[in-house]
């Protein structure tokens, strides 16, 4: 209870159901809609409960929640990544590329290099964005046809190399012949991106999105932060390259509109574009019920062309009803009888 | 003409108004006056319709009206000049004062019209410096209220004008016009609520005063027939003095812990200033005398760029808050919400922001309850969001976020800013406390009755130097004739 | 009173053109026009050197005739960035225009096509107002959505090109008048509208203002919402009008018109090359043009010069980057003046 | 890559009720255009032995045309050619401007060659189509993005210059020369049979097409389409992959945990074919009969896998002729007005002249530019 005065009778109700929202997080309803999207799935599949077809499930769905960990730590940040759909085709293109001039690299070698590749243009992200102040959009939006035009300008419209079993094997086989290394990599990614978020990294980044002054003023290196995120979500790209270059090979086109699926899956797991608030397991889960939404559109057979219909109707309303939903309603009110500082743009 | 009845009022649970009632008669100069976080603002707020009451009805001549927007309340002819600006810096002087309500001629807006009915309104509060066209963000402060001003006017017919604090922000002369606009705005017939700090002003212009006192009311008194002593027993509602915790003995202020010599920027000249171990140091000064400056300029936020600094025996030279931090100096600012704390985070959080960014708190999670529990926070729990706190259990989050990090000197400004009254005597102790425990204070205020009650000590600050110093006990006129010295005339008390 | 004393400022105001008043080199707006200028003569240098010719009277029509359907795209996406929204749904919605306009001009009458591209644009638009402001979803995520809803819809409907559009009609995408391409004056009586409407009418000013400060508009009266629902609208207008302007160029309905030319991103980089603020309540249609037209020159440089294509994305890239990060400049000097205007408002409260 | 239904929609009353039938795809068939193309697959072609791009088809059912008017005054000495490409969005088209640009090369009688690239963008193809039209090239090359929408331009540049069109045609019979592979029916069908003959009736297929909406991919299901019906086999999954290969993957993947077995795969395109039989090793299944295109890498994992496979090529060496047609019709000599390219299906019998150790996976097989200036290092190969 707060110092001044007793609970009227008129707040009452209304914070009851908010103490309920607020201990559920601003995540529930995504874990809601994810359960409903499993339960649809089982029902719709009988077999998708198998460990061999749900390790399968999850797998395929690992580039997208690592990239959704990482788009959410520049997302809380205050900030967007545009570029990282861009960094996963540069990711699998220039892989092949490499292997097309060293055949023999050890996979390992190359696997770090690309994600030290990601984390550069992470870091360019992020100098751009804190140093010349020109808002992540844009920044990433540039950086994006920046990527997409430089390597395939480098590679003359297609890569050249074939990429081994090997350097596939991290995102296409699996360990000990049953768990998939991608299933690995989505625990690993979690467990790092659950205890960044908890360490004083992330608490700190949480605050900067939050309030940048305050933070700034708390002695936070706040262009610092938030580069981070930026590196963090570079990285976390070109990880997704090489799992998507390992599950399916070279492609042109590998990361097309990654960018905006990680997006939608940060926002569907009730991270707010802007900053500030979400937790990085629930945009996980966003991203798994993106995934679980795919595969369910898949498998009930909707018109091939319609999927994308259903899409945009699911995820308009998912988000809608998070947005205008019980925990929501007092978050908004409450935010409109302050100004806002600043948009959900930077 | 206007009635305001039992206006309640509570934000998520807490209960700001109780069953406040209010007249005001056409020509009226009704004066609304209390403390920090009486609730003034709040009752002026849901009167323009930008809050609705939770119960209480506004009648305005005859009519019950129930306003869910501010348009509404416009249209029924009450302007509301706002405590903080509603002004949009990229757009000119003219189209933000009919923001909301263009003249449309033929389908367009009038600019014509408008910046020609600016100016009239802008010549009749005789403000010649301002050019309808000009950008907002071009003007300075005092001229950007001078635009709220008359961008309250502009709209039609008002009936009843709030003016929140309009004067704060304008220098003598403005306010001289501004009495001058007021009694004419008066004699044609508008009512006109009229909240200040400044009782002077209060008694020049009201005819009545309302005083509030913690959401309620406690007194309606008619101007002419009361005294400057009453209303502020009504306001606070007990006799100053005996509200501050004892002051340090002599033999409690130690070392000097931060020096300065010669220090200055931009802004500040000439700072020699000396925070001694155990003492509290208030700074008093007119608004924009650079008490603001001097603080920031102290924790490295707006850095000195002469002179030098001393901080426990060490010279530092803060190019950011990050280095002051780690030379012991925390400041606890005056935006509280803009600056101070991460709204959206947990207490916890908030709490260990400084010591996570600058020392790495890994473990020390477990610290900060002890803390939390020594600020005398009340809260529903460490995982609660800062931002539904009430404003004295926010500020004692901020002073724990700075404890946590255990800083030698710790920087207030105007650190009972709306903080209730119960909160604010909180403060006191806790900021006397923490002095005994050997760290070096200062506080900045506005309220000068805290300010001499606080501190052992006052340094007066005008025009961005030292005017001098006093010693503790020093009285509000010493301290005015200080902080005027530079002026031609004397202000009235700052609270 | 001091009637002579007031008299100078308000003498002034209405002599002053609607922003020739103010116009200085740091403002973007100016910025982006000297910047298509000034690249316009590198261009010309540059291909002169390299053997070629640019000063061509065809190169000038290529030149404007490029920016027409950008430009009517990013002209309508500068409303919805000024008033603090976003509109990514833009490319499909002329995809689903063409196709609308070309089909009922095969069966009916051009000026039914008109109406109905441009009553789908509306319902589309007036959709995305509607999501962002009543179900408060960000505009991004709903603008997208409802991209994902309208692909959808072309995918099932439409294998490919459809329609027939009138030779009648073809003629707004192909004649001249002299070398200037007839449809340069859709693009700017379009263009004039919206600048109209931005600058001139209620609804612009509250549009600059809801952008501007969402909160002190409201404050001041303005139905934010309403406002935000119009800009949308407005938007998806211009959007129609890019469609009808694409039907009579491609004299078909093409279901991947608007998406393989990327005219989502690309308006947005439009609008904010031309000094729009992503944020919102700064900029205007005057500098979208001018960016339409930077980025239009640019390519015709690198026509001249049969640049790599894929190059040419790496140069644009860093284009905007650059642009934008110049911009950042001034603000950066004006943030800091508001922070500490915030500080000494704030100060007046004690 | 892309294709040509060049010829006009179903205007024959028969071919319409036949769409009917069919589901809504169909609206897409056109019978005579059906029946003609799976002519043209057995006829011979003329033309030298070994240059399948410098060979036709039955040139003379539409006719040869008398150029003369077009024939440079000095000889074809110095000629300045341009070309107007939809763009290099994919594989398809680099490999095959490659090879145009190598062709280009060969040819020192050409002093100049201009090409526009309109990224895809119909609206600026017609830009750059009357730009290049309005410079001074002796003839223009137009290979268009989309097939209804360029036609008006096209029109227009014929009016000033020779113009030739190949791989997607347009609305329209103004160009000297249109040339083109067989087509679409040719490709679907031949992909078809080959399942029609390798399953059983009553066999399980997944088909795998790009995207809806593609009038050039239509064509390929719809050939398909009626194979598959007409042999009885069961079409279990018709999927969309926008050519991405993770989500063929996937659809694969699941396709087999649904239906247990599958007994085919059919698909429109090569983009995805190697993601599909990955997904059959991935689940550990034995790899059914699978057809694909003469990508690189879908021949490597054939000839690795030893796939029961076919690939039909929609070949990249068409990227040559409309150099060598421009040079003849500067040269006034005759060109057939519909120059039909041979369409080679890639089978387990001529697998070695299409399977080139070394190249780049996403290269060609059918590409025609082994004889070229810098093969195989310009085309990334080794
Ligand atoms: N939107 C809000 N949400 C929650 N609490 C609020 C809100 N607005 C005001 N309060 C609280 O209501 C109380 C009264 O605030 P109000 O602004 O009305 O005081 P005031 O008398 O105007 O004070 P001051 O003299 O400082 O302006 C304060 O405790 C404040 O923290
Ligand atoms: N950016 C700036 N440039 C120039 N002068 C400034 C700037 N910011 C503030 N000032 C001026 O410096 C002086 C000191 O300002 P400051 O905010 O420190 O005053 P203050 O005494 O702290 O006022 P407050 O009572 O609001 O805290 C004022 O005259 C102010 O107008
Ligand atoms: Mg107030
Ligand atoms: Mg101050």
């Amino acid at each position: 209870m707060t110092t001044t005065t007793p609970p009227t009778t008129t707040a009452g109700p209304a914070s009851v159901v908010g103490a309920l929202g607020r201990r559920l997080g601003t995540g529930a309803p995504v874990y809601v809609l994810l359960a409903v999207l499993l339960a649809a799935l089982a029902i719709t599949d009988p077999g998708f409960y198998e460990p061999d077809s749900f390790l399968a499930f999850i797998k395929r769905a690992a580039p997208l929640v690592i990239l959704a960990a990482g788009q959410y730590m520049v997302i809380v940040s205050g900030g967007f990544d545009l570029s990282v759909g861009a960094v996963v085709t540069a990711g699998v293109v220039a892989g092949a590329e490499f292997y097309g001039s060293y055949p023999d690299a050890p996979w390992l070698l190359v696997t770090a290099g690309l994600l030290l590749a990601g984390a550069i243009v992470g870091l360019v992200n992020g100098l751009i964005t804190t140093v010349l102040l020109v808002p992540s959009f844009i920044t990433t939006l540039g950086m994006m046809l920046i990527l997409e035009g430089a390597v395939f300008y480098w590679t003359g419209g297609s890569p050249q190399g074939v990429l081994p079993e090997s350097f596939r094997n991290f995102g296409r086989g699996e360990a000990g012949g049953w768990l998939p290394w991608a299933v690995l990599a989505v625990l690993a990614v979690g467990a790092l991106a659950w205890w960044l978020m908890r360490a004083d990294f992330g608490r700190t980044l949480l605050a900067t999105g939050d309030n940048e002054r305050a933070a700034a003023l708390a002695g936070v290196r706040v262009p610092r932060v938030r580069t981070l995120a930026f590196v963090l979500s570079g990285t976390a790209a070109a990880l997704a390259a090489v799992l998507v270059a390992g599950f399916s090979g070279v492609s042109a086109q590998a990361g097309r509109g990654l960018e905006f699926e990680a997006i939608t899956a940060v926002v569907l797991g009730g991270v707010i574009l802007g900053g500030g608030r979400g937790s990085v397991v629930a945009a996980m889960a966003g991203a798994f019920s993106l995934q679980a939404l795919f595969t369910l559109l898949n498998l009930q057979g909707v018109s091939g062309a319609l999927e994308s219909t259903v899409q945009g109707f699911i995820v308009i309303a998912a988000v809608g009803l998070g947005a205008t939903g019980l925990p929501g309603l007092s978050r908004l009110r409450r935010r409109r009888s302050q100004p806002s500082e600043g948009k959900s743009s930077s | 003409m206007l009635t305001m009845q039992d206006v309640s009022k509570s934000f998520l649970g807490v209960r700001v108004l109780h069953g406040v009632s209010l007249d005001l008669e056409p020509g009226e100069v009704h004066a609304l006056v209390g403390e920090n976080g009486a609730g003034k603002s709040t009752l002026m707020k849901v009167l323009a319709g930008e809050y609705a009451p939770d119960e209480g009805t506004i009648t305005l001549d005859g009519t019950v009206h129930a306003f869910s927007h501010p348009v509404q309340a416009q249209a029924a002819g009450i302007g509301l000049i706002h405590q903080e600006f509603a002004l949009l810096p990229h757009r000119t002087v003219a189209e933000n004062v009919f923001l909301g309500r263009e003249p449309v001629r033929r389908g367009f807006v009038d600019r014509r019209a408008m910046e020609r009915r600016t100016a009239e309104l802008l010549a009749e509060l005789d403000e010649t410096g301002i050019a309808p066209h000009t950008l907002v963000k071009d003007l300075s402060v005092a001229r950007q209220q001078t635009v709220e001003i008359v961008k309250a006017l502009a709209a039609s017919d008002v009936r009843v004008l709030v003016m929140d604090e309009p004067t704060a922000p304008l220098a003598d002369h403005e306010v001289e016009l501004l009495y001058a606009l007021i009694r004419r705005l008066a004699a044609r017939g508008i009512g006109i609520l009229y909240i200040s700090h400044r009782l002077r002003e209060v008694f020049d212009l009201s005819r009545r005063i309302t005083v509030l006192k913690d959401g309620r009311k406690v007194a309606t008194l008619t101007t002419a027939e009361t005294t400057a002593d009453d209303v502020v027993r009504a306001m606070v509602g007990r006799e100053l003095g005996s509200y501050y915790p004892p002051r340090a003995d002599p033999a409690e202020i130690g070392e000097p812990l931060l020096t300065t010599a010669g220090a200055g920027n931009e802004r500040l000249a000439g700072i020699d200033l000396t925070l001694r171990a155990g003492e509290v140091t208030g700074v008093a000064g007119l608004q924009g005398s650079g008490r603001t400056s001097l603080v920031r300029a102290l924790f490295g936020a707006a850095p000195f760029t002469r002179g030098s600094m001393t901080v426990a025996g060490r010279p530092l030279r803060p190019a950011g808050p990050r280095q002051a931090i780690r030379g012991g100096v925390a400041l606890v600012t005056e935006d509280r919400k803009g600056e101070g704390l991460a709204l959206r985070q947990s207490v916890r959080d908030n709490a260990l922001l400084v010591t996570r960014a600058v020392h790495g708190a890994g473990g020390q999670a477990g610290g900060v309850d002890g803390l939390l529990e020594r600020v005398n926070l009340r809260s529903r729990g460490h995982d609660q969001e800062v931002q539904y706190l009430s404003g004295g259990n926010q500020q004692k989050v901020v002073i724990a976020k700075w404890l946590a990090a255990g800083p030698r000197v710790l920087l207030f400004d105007e650190p009972t800013r709306g903080v209730d009254v119960g909160a604010k005597a909180a403060i006191h102790t806790l900021v006397r406390e923490l002095a005994r425990d050997g760290m070096a204070v200062l506080i900045v205020s506005s309220e000068l009755p805290e300010l001499i009650g606080m501190s052992d000590r006052i340094v007066v600050m005008a025009d961005g130097t030292f005017a001098g110093e006093l010693p503790a006990g020093a009285g509000e006129e010493d301290i005015m004739r200080l902080a005027t010295a530079s002026d031609a005339t004397p202000e009235g008390s700052a609270a | 009173m001091t009637a002579v004393r007031t008299e100078a400022p308000v003498s002034a105001a209405p002599r002053r053109l609607p922003g020739a008043g103010r116009l200085k080199v740091t403002d973007p707006v100016v910025g982006v026009w000297l910047a298509a200028a000034a690249v316009t003569l590198i261009g010309w240098i540059v291909v002169t050197i390299d053997g070629g010719q640019f000063m061509t009277q065809s190169n000038f029509t290529g030149i404007l005739q490029n920016s027409v359907a950008l430009g009517l795209v990013a002209v309508g996406q500068s409303a919805v960035i000024l008033t603090g929204s976003l509109d990514l749904s833009v490319a499909y919605l002329i995809s689903l225009g063409t196709l609308v306009a070309a089909e009922t001009m095969e069966g009916g009458s051009v000026v039914t096509a008109v109406l109905a591209v441009l009553a789908l644009s509306a319902a589309v638009g007036l959709a995305n107002g509607l999501i962002v402001t009543g179900l408060k979803v960000n505009a991004f995520i709903a603008t997208l959505g409802m991209a994902f809803i309208l692909r959808g819809y072309i995918e099932d409907n439409y294998t490919g090109p459809a329609g027939d559009v009138p030779a009648s009609f073809q003629r707004l995408g192909y004649d001249r008048v002299g070398f200037i391409p007839v449809s340069v004056f859709l693009l700017i009586a379009v263009a004039a509208v919206l600048w109209l409407i931005t600058k001139r009418t209620r609804l612009g000013h509250h549009m600059y203002a809801t952008g501007g400060d969402e909160h002190a508009a409201r404050l001041s009266g303005v139905r934010t919402r309403r406002t935000v629902i119009y800009a949308h609208v407005l938007c998806a207008l211009c959007v129609g009008a890019a469609a009808l302007f694409l039907a009579s160029r491609l004299g078909a309905g093409a279901p991947w018109a608007g998406t393989e030319a990327r005219y989502d991103l690309d308006s947005i980089a439009a609008v904010v090359l031309g000094g729009t603020a992503l944020a919102g309540g700064r900029g205007g249609v005057a500098g979208t043009l001018g960016g339409v037209l930077l980025l239009s020159v640019l390519d015709s440089i690198f026509n001249q010069l049969s640049v790599d294509p894929f190059f040419k994305n790496v140069v644009r890239g860093v284009v905007i980057i650059a642009a934008v990060a110049l911009y950042a400049r001034p603000f950066r000097r004006r943030a800091k003046e508001r922070d500490e205007a915030r500080a000494k408002e704030k100060g007046a409260v004690a | 890559s892309s294709d040509a239904p060049k010829d006009d929609l179903a205007d024959d009353p028969a071919a319409s009720e036949q769409a009917q039938d069919g589901d809504e795809q169909s609206e897409f068939f056109d019978q005579a255009d059906y029946d003609r193309q799976l002519e043209l697959t057995k006829a011979t072609p003329e033309g030298p032995e070994g240059k399948p791009w410098e060979q036709m088809l039955d040139p003379a059912s539409g006719g040869m045309v008398d150029t003369s008017e077009y024939a440079m005054k000095g000889g074809v000495e110095g000629a300045k050619l341009c070309f107007s490409n939809a763009g290099v969005f994919n594989p398809w088209r680099q490999v095959g401007l490659k090879t145009m640009k190598a062709e280009v090369a060969q040819h020192d009688e050409i002093a100049d060659f201009t090409v526009l690239d309109a990224q895809g963008k119909d609206d600026k193809q017609i830009s750059d189509i009357q730009e290049l039209s309005g410079q001074d090239c002796d003839a223009l090359i137009v290979s268009p993005n989309t097939t209804a929408t360029l036609t008006p331009a096209v029109e227009e540049a014929c009016g000033k210059i020779p113009v030739i069109v190949f791989d997607r045609g347009v609305e329209t019979d103004c160009a000297v020369t249109f040339i083109s592979p067989i087509g679409g029916y040719a490709y679907g069908a031949a992909a078809a049979d080959f399942l029609v003959d390798e399953v059983d009736k009553g066999g399980k297929i997944v088909a795998l097409r790009i995207s809806p909406g593609v009038d050039v991919l239509e064509t390929r299901w719809s050939a398909a389409e009626i194979a598959f019906e007409k042999a009885g086999l069961d079409v279990v999954e018709v999927k969309f992959t926008d050519g991405d290969p993770s989500k063929a993957k996937s659809i694969v993947s699941d396709a087999i945990a649904r239906h247990g077995q599958i007994d085919g795969v059919w698909m429109d395109s090569g983009a995805t074919s190697v993601a599909a039989v990955e997904a059959f090793e991935d689940a550990g299944e034995d790899i059914p009969p699978i057809t694909g295109e003469d990508q690189q890498d879908f021949l490597q994992a054939w000839k690795d896998k030893d796939l029961t496979a076919i690939a039909p090529a929609y070949p990249t060496f068409q990227w040559r002729t409309p150099v060598i047609a421009a040079l003849k019709i500067l040269a006034g000599e005759e060109v057939p007005k519909e120059w039909t390219l041979p369409q080679p299906v890639v089978t387990e019998d001529n697998f070695d002249d299409y399977y080139k150790e070394g190249m780049p996976p996403l290269h060609y097989g059918a590409c025609g530019c082994e004889d070229l200036p810098g093969y195989p290092g310009d085309w990334g190969g080794e």
